[in-house]
């Protein structure tokens, strides 16, 4: 199984070249408003609004953002346990995510999920999985099965660093080079899994390498460069989309939070801490925007935080479900109704 | 040809063919699975390779938790896999995806999805082959919610049953009963008709007893009841066919009639499903209402490779028997 | 310190406290499992990687079936691990490990090896965490041969129960109850005594009616009892603590006396242990000795994340008085 | 992690370098029984005396026998479901193995395990295993244990080519590559998995660029030139039991036979199996030994046939196990003794 082109690192092309100041706004929205999205539900959840566990991305928008840029609708996408970003990016409505992250009647899984589950089937949003590696599988299965039905449509996996320790990311590159499957692998590295350093669990060169090493050619990108995640994702969105079978795109990011919205992380150096803010996605894209004249990236804010307020407003107002409604959509056969 | 006429068939061609109608029937069903480009472990599968091409009748590496979750995957697009899993043993090697993913999805996502899958996996003992590939655990998944549970045990059940489950639009786990891929039996010629789920087949009827069983011990306890009726002890024999949903209605029926109540399947006693059909039996009727439930399961024990030793721990005729006729004389 | 005097703790800290008493007592006894070096996800391991070092506080990878795979491996070589398992849905990733494996080592090569292993599965619905962390299958376990099962609810059994578990030989499936982490209570101060498996604790008594049950719901079902009695209607109350071997002799004498029988379970009524507790005092009493058996647990659903669709299909103690005082009128 | 050396192939060491004529006669000896051990219970398997599934492994002696021979009684292996040359290789004694295929008293398990579950622990070999990986994470946490109780000893894991595409072998392998464990993995490669060429569903270029990637350093050798494994398994087994880590020996082979005893492997091509047949490694040895002047090859055939005719007929002979027996070695506490 060639594995061609070897794994390598694409540099961030640089603003002027290829990415015009429409797109490079949305990009900035986008990131804007999965920011705005999560830190409003960070608050929800201090003050009980939101019950359950969170997992926010808050310092990785630059991944889900550039990588969803490069997909339609059609394209399926799979998630992990932090999912916000990724919902968003591949075109989930804000308010009913926050009814949903709230528990409320018409929520997308009707109170069902949470933030852990948090899916929108009608944007070719698979879900968010509350077992690590989870996605993995099931892409390359919606990949399989859009390669059967002659679908132009690919699918994309989004997971951790964390995740490639486990079995099924063996599985699922080797399966999905195997039949040379539509489908680019994601993986989103901020060094991290729960509470511990990924580099302190994960042996050998590192992700392209296992992933060349099961026949599925990779890139590296700086995570919090939009700009060039953007670049990347477009290439082997292309690649993938023309047939050449599956893809990995390495993203190297950071996460500003602990694990959940309780952990404060507090084993992490405060320096590494300081330096990982630093590279915020979302100011690096400003100051370009900036550089290139455009005068609208404070209204892009404002408007996030009024999107983001009026959804968490609105979901703490909305009723909660029926009671009844635990019992739908278990089976149709065999479904039970009451204890 | 008439509905009527019926063809001779093994176990294993009824489910060939059930599997063959539908994918000639349906262009979104498909099968992946190890080997089954070759026809499958048991033959399953002959001849589908050739008239369906690779795209629908996928050999896969040995990748079990793939081998599920890309059936999963597969599904939610909107084709409709039938996820083979070679002997039931190895489904262990799968768990996430069948219990946490495919069991959970639909209701997880507020029905924005159904997975659309079947998963066979032929259990049970099977010719001396011990402890890693003999388990029945069939239980387990009636405790599992959003699961249908399939376990036939004749030919036209095994035909049936299997094109029912390709048509579910819900996930249908499906136990072939590999001890009896062998049996020949009939089933009727031409369309192959879907079996409902849920509905009990009686096999023999008698007042003296109702006997509960499925899957690859049913043959042994028809004769034994056979054996029973020769000594004047006439039982209900009612193959549930399916556990999930199971025919609560006619074996309540049943006992309501007998009184006494004898489960039997190959699977540990402890913990099996023999233990739900008792409680509900009991719920139902109320203790007062039932002179005797008991059941006859085997013990508490992995199974082991040795004929003698095989043979000392697993159900035989001559332990239904005994069995049906303490249930029938006790009290 | 004198035997009689106890301590206050919560039942995290009990648990911490015996798995750091055996630590100390064998240098065989070690533990891995997902961050256990910065104490666990629970904390249950605070301080243990300071006194024994990482090479008997293992942090690993995200490799569920290998933290269950090496457990065993690293058991056949004479070390005793503690296996942690952080939430009992990820067990689902390891199943191979333990139910092909572990539960059947022993046997399989007729005991040339005893696997020494605890598998603690902290388990249960826990702060609306949804369908894939919230789950309990403890029955699964009961049905199978290999194991024994532990299900403590009180500060006192969690630890005297994990001295017995990392004591024992055989394989031990240690299920936390991680809605009760916090729970405060007492244990006697000084060396912590094991606690012998199949012993149920009797937690009210009373000739009304027997209530069984365990894990975390076993507060909800004293505090229910106690209403009850408020009410006149006085229960036995049997806290099983473990699951295989369960105290058999203890509920079926209890019920010999009340002649009415509540199992009150969290998981799925479906298919629970309830069903084989209800099966056994059934064929140990016979029916006409029993006035009503019934069951208590969750319908056969996955477990939603919404509060109010979370407390719709729970057990409550609502729910557990009603049911109590059916039983106690029923017949 | 560094994974130095790099996978390389070593070439055959000449029968003359290192390797007296003792040494040699000994793997001849080896293989020669294994080869008869397996004819003889293929024989015993037709006529019905062994019942039950068997996996045999003729024409890959080499592997088992050349790692093996470079190992203690304290060292432990892990097999797979075609264990018998690794149980006999490691010192396990073909009476008590044909006992236990036999089904009968006396055999290693008591004739609960049969062929699938051949196991000795009194001389390491920690059982054969009816899941396919199944004993790679035992085999990783052995030496873990080992490592932990500071004993000298080692693991040593065979597996096959198919079960590389499991999730067991990237977990087991970054596992014992980041806790630097003393174990040797042994792929023996035959180009098969049940009836499918693993070529067909193996993706990437290969079993060592994996190990690689994962951070275990591996060599590929000729496994029917047993000369080539025993100097192979030498230099790995003296790297691992000086604690540089975990290695892999990749040993391409080829099985004579179908995937079990009943399996006539119809489906391949005639010319490669006269093909592989003709890379016997016990025929190779014979010429060697022959060309060094050794004149006792055929005395240790004779020897062999012998040793291995009696050991069937003795199970034949012997008592099958007390039935009662059954109820034994479940577990001490909540054991049942009848149904
Ligand atoms: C199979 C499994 N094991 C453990 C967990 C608990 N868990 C949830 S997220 C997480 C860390 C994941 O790290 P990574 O994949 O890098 O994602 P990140 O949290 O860094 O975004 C763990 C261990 C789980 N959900 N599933
Ligand atoms: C998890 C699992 N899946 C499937 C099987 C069925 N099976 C037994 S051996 C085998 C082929 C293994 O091939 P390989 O590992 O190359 O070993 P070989 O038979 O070639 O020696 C398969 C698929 C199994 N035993 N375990
Ligand atoms: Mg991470
Ligand atoms: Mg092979």
């Amino acid at each position: 199984m060639p594995s061609k082109p070897a794994a390598k690192t694409v540099a961030p092309k640089s603003a002027s070249t290829g990415h015009n100041l429409a797109r490079l706004t949305d990009l900035y929205r986008m990131m804007v408003r999965i920011r705005a999205f999560e830190e409003t539900a960070l608050e929800a959840h201090k003050t009980g609004e939101i019950p359950g566990p969170l997992h926010v991305s808050i310092g990785q928008e630059g991944v889900a953002t550039g990588v969803c840029a490069n997909l339609s609708r059609e394209d399926r996408i799979t998630s992990n346990h932090r999912g916000h970003g990724h919902a968003l990016a591949k075109g989930a409505e804000s308010g009913r995510m926050f009814l949903e992250l709230f528990g409320r009647e018409g929520g997308y899984c009707g109170g069902k999920g949470g933030s852990l589950h948090i899916a929108d089937f009608s944007v070719g949003m698979l879900g968010a999985n509350g077992v690590v590696s989870g996605g993995i599988p099931i892409a390359v299965g919606a990949a399989q099965g859009l390669k059967m039905l002659k679908s132009k449509a690919i699918a994309v996996c989004f997971f951790g660093d964390g995740a490639i320790n486990r079995g099924p990311f063996l599985e699922g590159l080797n399966w999905a080079a195997l039949y040379k499957l539509p489908v680019l692998f994601v993986c989103e590295d901020n060094g991290v899994a729960a509470f511990t350093a990924t580099a302190t669990v994960t042996a050998g060169p590192g992700v392209l390498a296992r992933a060349e090493s099961l026949g599925v050619a990779g890139m590296s990108v700086d995570g919090n460069n939009v700009i060039a995640v953007d670049a990347a994702a477009a290439q082997l969105v292309a690649e993938v989309r023309a047939g050449a079978g599956p893809r990995l795109l390495h993203a190297k990011t950071y996460r500003w939070t602990g694990h959940t919205s309780t952990d404060v992380a507090a084993w992490r150096d405060p320096k590494d801490v300081a330096a990982g803010k630093a590279t915020c996605p979302i100011a690096r894209l400003k100051a370009t925007l900036v550089e290139r004249g455009a005068t609208d990236a404070d209204a892009i804010v404002a408007q996030a935080a009024t999107e983001m307020a009026q959804g968490r407003a609105a979901a703490k107002a909305a009723p909660w479900p029926q009671p009844s409604t635990a019992f739908d959509d278990v089976q149709d056969v065999g479904a039970v109704r009451f204890g | 040809m008439p509905k009527s006429s019926t063809i001779e068939v093994t176990l294993n061609e009824a489910g060939r063919l059930a599997a063959l109608q539908e994918m000639r029937r349906d262009p979104r069903v498909w099968v992946l699975g190890e080997d089954v480009a070759r026809g499958g472990l048991w033959g399953q599968y002959r001849g589908f390779l050739e008239e369906f091409g690779p795209e629908r009748v996928v050999s896969t590496p040995i990748s079990e938790s793939t081998i599920m979750g890309a059936g999963l995957g597969a599904a939610l697009v909107g084709t409709r896999p039938i996820i083979e899993m070679r002997i039931f043993d190895f489904v262990m090697c799968a768990m996430d995806e069948l219990v946490n993913q495919i069991a959970k999805i639909r209701y997880m996502f507020g029905g924005q999805a159904r997975p659309a899958v079947v998963v066979r996996m032929p259990h049970g003992m099977w010719r001396n082959s011990a402890a890693q590939h003999s388990q029945m655990l069939e239980s387990w998944f009636v405790h599992l919610p959003g699961v249908i549970v399939v376990a036939p045990s004749s030919c036209e059940d095994e035909a049936g049953l299997l094109v029912s489950a390709i048509r579910s639009d819900d996930p249908v786990l499906f136990f072939d009963p590999k001890d009896l891929w062998p049996l020949s039996g009939t089933m009727p010629a031409g369309e192959i008709a879907p079996i409902p789920f849920g509905k009990a087949r009686q096999l023999q009827s008698g007042k003296d007893l109702t006997i509960v069983t499925w899957s690859a011990i049913v043959p042994k306890v028809s004769e034994a009841a056979t054996l029973l009726a020769k000594q004047g002890v006439h039982a209900d024999v009612l193959d549930l066919r399916t556990l999930w949903p199971w025919d609560e209605a006619a074996v309540v029926a049943s006992v309501k009639k007998t009184k006494r109540l004898l489960v039997v399947h190959e699977s540990v006693e402890v913990g099996g499903f023999g233990a739900e059909i008792v409680a509900r039996v009991i719920d139902q009727l109320g203790p007062s209402n039932v002179k005797v439930a008991k059941r006859l399961g085997a013990p508490r024990l992995p199974i082991p490779f040795s004929p003698p030793l095989e043979n000392q721990i697993r159900v035989t005729t001559d332990k239904i028997v005994a069995a049906g006729l303490a249930v029938a004389k006790a009290g």
